[in-house]
């Protein structure tokens, strides 16, 4: 097996969140836009045998939708998405999203494309995985400039799930709603408790044992390499050069 | 149904209207932005359903765009949208930020004649500290203590997408993107672009149906072959990867952008070929 | 996918179930409902989607329904619906009368998983003086003094219909009906009964996705042919006027009802034939 | 040219009233399910080259709508339909309908089918037709047993359009939603203002001269007779052999 990229790991962190027995079960998971990543790691759990819907988003051909991205929010409207991904500009230690930009309203000094359903799915699905390659304080900052999503709300306010956890290019760390904070959950290979505390702007609960970021399987490596990019060649094929050295079919 | 051509569409969008675009994965009409910005259309306000892309950039980027309504503005693989990131830096645009689905139940209440529609969601948002047009009210379903936002109806002056085919009824047929069906019901007018015009009435065949525009809602029909590139369009062709890759690297400067323009827009080879 | 029975389909609808039916003009499944009839189904509460037709009158009259909300039950051209109307009379069912597009509504609201859904229309009408789950509000959205509806979001336990066919994956195709696929969306449950099961997947044809329903929200799919007979399946085949006339004169009386019920729906070679 | 048929003047009386000059536009029309007559009156005014588009809901092929019947109601609350057609077990003098039954509620007596859509296309349509071939104390009530669509609303309540006219088997009454009644426009052969008041269970004006109900035009005869039929044959096949005794081809 030869040497195991950063992204193979990150994949299956993110796979062993999604069926994490914990969490409620994902039966019907979306995933957005330009997201190579969880859109591997749900492929994973599937080539695993696990018996996942999924519902990619822009994949050109078999979009699953036939009201356009509309039927997206309202099956999510419904309660029938179980898991869905989200990233952000920036993102805080109260897991509350920024993906409009920084500065002033509407992002005068860096404008990011915008909040796409952020506002709505986060509150809605019955859970998130944040995930966010780069991580710098840059982006994990101690309160995002503009909320393009709440990480919580006020009691009364109808919410159906929250985020599950936050995968970094550094770390894993679980969030925990009842008291708004994140806690660290493992550690990739070369990163510390410190390491993560100088590149994380946000506060955040750190266990008395920290587990390192367990090693994709060898198992887990086939699949990605194997059946995983097949599926991925079309929708991502830039993704698929790079990380698994494979050209789609002209 | 007699079709239009471009020019004639894009001469009868008054400067000022509020115009409602697809997406980049939903049919926007690439041609006809590229003859509005021809028309040297000016105060357009532009409404993603629910999110802008390279039509949108275009549009900002020619200076036919004072405001526009969206849940993003993204050249998706290719990155940030350039003129609309440069234009929102510069304080020259009006961005209403919205929501996805908010953009979709503002479609919808207009589609069914009523003056707002609930969704759940963004309590807790500044998209809706920003939004004095959408309310909270207490859910007259609860037993108080359950806030929900309503958002008012919303009525765009003209829809504009791009079809496969138009019929001799003057429907069109595009198939599973059923956001256009809803932007067009909404809309007073709905201007269309389609690859071709095909005899006979798509409503008559049981196949084809299902994915059809009424003619009641199509007010223009215009043939623009490739009118979506370099957007795909369901089976006809494919994502133009290279050329939105060259736009949004040309687009960066403002002396980049006027010569993609120049090229792609103005040019008589480009501006024939729509 | 593999398709259950239409006995076991019936079987796995429990007594008391809030059941949604399309009318008879947009493919009602004849065949489940004589199967619940066979299983002697009991105190099913029928949604009409947003009337109810010959499905809603054979099962009132086989006595399986305890309550019926709906705008209308009528079997079109044959008149009244007899059982309905006898039931009525007798004051043995339970009538919540609606209108047709409060139904569409309250489902939409279902569907897009809000409380609530405002319609214009209702107020000075009986209808809503006997709903008092619809409430009146003041349009948040107008200066006061502008009284609108606002109805419930309404999620059906079971939707019921029959398609043309589905597929390997269990979508299901039925063409330019899409109020089905609004109650599917609404309901917790989709039982749908087809025509026949063939290879592929709907959803990679643009030709066929836009008049598929997702099998995300099938729950079951039972192969019965000529499922929806009496009544009309798109252009697969007519209207029988011959069979809902004969329906209507028989069941004027509860004994006549009885006998055709023996003939149609108890006899062996009607219980085969589904 | 043969006898004219009750039905032929019906239909050409009521295709007087939908190019009414005095009348909002009837560019888009809806007529409902068994409703010949208003069906053949709207094909009239087609025929005779007004350019008017016709959706006819019960047509069993080129059905004009691809969302089901939810995209009628939309499009009237829209404001796209600009005339349908009403009946009604019981009409009253305010022009109330009560399609749901006679006794009590809901229609203890007599249980009519329901009350279909008239709630809201009453409302929202921009005028209805009314049309109702049993003239009869029974049919034409001083005040209807339930009302299933409002013949007026109290002030401030939002309304789009109100009955334009009441069709029936012995004379049009034109309506005045201003003042919520009934005048007699005309009469059709064999009737008198004091048949009409024998037969009505309502109040209504008369003016100083009631026309008579006019004759169908040879060229509205032959209209009805030949291209009219045709288009109704495949959805109204016993009307077209009853009235204009033609029948569909098997």
């Amino acid at each position: 097996m030869s040497d195991i990229r950063p992204e193979e790991r990150l994949a299956a962190a993110l796979a062993r969140l999604i069926i994490d027995p914990a969490a409620p079960p994902a039966r019907h998971i979306a995933v957005g836009a330009a997201s190579p990543l969880p859109a591997a790691a749900c492929w994973l759990v599937r080539k695993q045998g696990h018996p996942v819907r999924l519902s990619l988003l822009h994949r050109r051909s078999g979009n699953p939708f036939t009201e356009g991205t509309r039927e997206l929010f309202d099956l999510t409207g419904q309660g029938r998405i179980d898991l869905f991904f989200l990233g952000g500009g920036q993102i805080d230690g109260q897991a509350n999203l920024n993906l409009v930009g920084t500065g002033e309203w509407p992002g005068r000094e860096v404008r990011f494309p915008g909040s796409f359903g952020s506002a709505f799915m986060y509150v809605m699905a019955h859970r998130t995985i944040l995930f966010r390659e780069e991580h710098s304080p840059r982006v994990f900052v101690e309160k995002v400039d503009n909320i393009s999503a709440p990480g919580v709300n006020a009691p009364g306010v109808f919410r159906r799930g929250h985020a599950q956890a936050l995968v970094t290019g550094k770390c894993v760390f679980r969030f925990h709603p009842e008291r708004a904070r994140f806690s660290l959950l493992s550690l990739h290979p070369g990163e510390t408790v410190e390491s993560i505390r100088a590149a994380t702007g946000f506060d955040f609960d750190v266990p008395a044992e920290v587990p390192r970021t367990p090693d994709p399987t060898p198992e887990e490596l086939a699949l990605l390499r194997g059946p995983v990019c097949d599926e991925m060649l079309e929708t991502y094929p830039e993704f698929c050069a790079r990380v698994f050295n494979r050209k789609a079919a002209a | 149904m007699t079709p239009t051509t471009l020019e004639a569409m894009a001469a009868s969008v008054p400067d000022g209207a509020l115009v409602a675009l697809p997406p980049d994965n939903s049919l926007p009409s690439i041609a006809l932005a590229k003859a509005l910005v021809r028309r040297g259309a000016r105060g357009l306000r532009l409404l993603g359903v629910p999110v802008a892309g390279f039509a949108a950039d275009l549009l900002i980027g020619a200076g036919c765009v004072a405001e526009i309504e969206t849940s993003a503005v993204s050249l998706g693989e290719a990155g940030f949208a350039p003129r609309f990131s440069a234009a929102v830096k510069a304080g020259t645009l009006v961005v209403r930020d919205c929501t996805c689905p908010a953009v979709h139940t503002m479609l919808q209440a207009a589609e069914k004649g009523v003056p707002f529609m609930p969704l759940r969601g963004l309590i807790g948002s500044d998209i809706l500290a920003h939004r004095p047009d959408w309310r909270v009210i207490d859910n007259p379903y609860a037993d108080g203590g359950d806030p929900i936002v309503l958002l008012p109806a919303l009525q765009p002056d003209i829809a504009i997408f791009h079809a496969v085919m138009a019929d001799a009824e003057g429907n069109v047929w595009l198939g599973r993107r059923r956001e256009c069906a809803t932007i067009a019901h909404a809309s007073k007018r709905a201007l269309v672009t389609v690859e071709r015009v095909v005899p006979g009435n798509f409503l008559e065949d049981e196949r084809l149906a299902p994915g059809t525009i009424n003619a009641t809602y199509v007010t223009e029909v215009a043939v623009a072959e490739r009118g979506a590139h370099p957007v795909a369009l369901l089976d006809e062709y494919g994502f133009d990867a290279a050329y939105v890759a060259d736009y949004a690297r040309m687009a960066k400067t403002e002396a980049g952008f006027a010569t993609w323009l120049d090229r792609e827009v103005f040019s008589p080879r480009a501006a024939a070929a729509e």
